[in-house]
């Protein structure tokens, strides 16, 4: 699974993207496997409510489940405009 | 529709006259666009824009085909830059078009607050080699309560 | 502020461009542009534009000068036409400029709701050879109240 | 004292401008007197709310006071924009 970075999200973890080789069920068991590697994922992951996360490119929620999902994309809130 | 989305400037003046141009049965024509703002005072050097770019034209359709069937607009058009811009650069725009101004008005309020809170952009600013991301303000959230 | 009352054509993408060009310290910039519209299926021949010269350009700068205050705008640009249109043709623009959104939006909306209503301007529509005045809608001067 | 007609107004007294010799001290005493002249102001007046006055270019009621005043216009409800 691919796992992408952007913002200061991308800064924090020190890269864009990643592949992943995961068990995780559903996006919050996915963070909270990658929050268990490196502290500098654990800072990137600090506050899951300043966070939001797309599904194979649509946005959703840290409920949303894994299976047959092949991105996942965590960043801060958006600012375009 | 139109959804564009690239580095390089685009000329607002030809875009809003070709989107306005030859219509006969829409009254209503509004266009909204985004400038790079110095800070009050000034000090800004440059804003860097950074996007998601499997998702953001994806995004940006869905939120535009939201508001062309609930309004009934003629037309919509939406251009968004990333990348390096400087204070005074023009950032993206919005253009709307239905029979009426009433309608033309609420899609474009609407287009620009889903775009700001749901497509996939982010802004740095960059003030004397500092560079600082633009947090998400809570009215921009807010604002979609309204629709 | 500039307030335009004319016969001739104006150039949209020109003024638009212009009015929006070299901001540094203005985020937003929203224009409208009212079109002469046909009827549906057709069968309009023109429109005539009647206006009360000397009050037109005075009213429109009592109604700019309002919203420039109300919304703290950078600048606002009204252009007007009179005389004959046909479909398709651009009867007029409004253009905003402010720091946020939110303002640049309301202060077109409420030039737009008072141009309306309260500038002395009057529409005649010409269908197969039958001229008929354009009746003020209810709904325009119950926008108003919102303001 | 000048006192204009626009759009159907116009049309219906048959002319845009005209100088008026008066001793009305409102606009609602000039409205009638300008009524009972003719047919034609008669039915260009004949209801008072389909009808708006400006006195001196400025929008104001039926009741303004004509003391000093150099111009009148009465107009149906604008339609621009």
């Amino acid at each position: 699974m691919d796992v992408l970075y952007f913002a200061w999200v991308r800064e924090r973890i020190g890269l864009p993207r990643e592949t992943v080789q995961t068990q995780a069920t559903t996006v919050a068991d996915l963070v909270a496997e990658l929050r268990a590697r490196e502290d500098r994922y654990a800072a990137a992951f600090e506050d899951l409510s300043a966070l939001r996360v797309a599904v194979d490119q649509e946005l959703t929620d840290f409920d949303a489940p894994l299976a047959g999902v092949r991105e996942v994309a965590f960043f801060p809130p958006m600012t375009g405009g | 529709m139109r959804i564009v989305v690239q580095d390089a400037p685009f000329d607002f003046g030809a875009e809003a006259a070709g989107f306005a141009a030859g219509r006969h049965d829409m009254g209503a024509v509004v266009t909204f666009t985004g400038i790079v703002r110095d800070r009050p005072g000034g000090g800004l050097q440059a804003m860097e824009i950074e996007h998601y770019p499997g998702m953001t034209q994806k995004a940006l359709e869905q939120i535009t085909v939201e508001a062309i069937d609930r309004w009934s607009l003629g037309d919509a058009l939406v251009i968004h830059r990333f990348g390096r811009l400087e204070p005074g650069e023009q950032i993206m725009m919005v253009a709307t078009a239905a029979p009426h101004r009433k309608d033309a008005f609420e899609a474009a309020e609407y287009l620009m607050d889903y775009l700001k809170s749901r497509a996939p952009f982010w802004k740095k600013e960059y003030c004397a080699e500092t560079g600082t991301w633009v947090a998400a303000k809570d009215e921009d959230e807010a604002a979609l309560t309204r629709w």
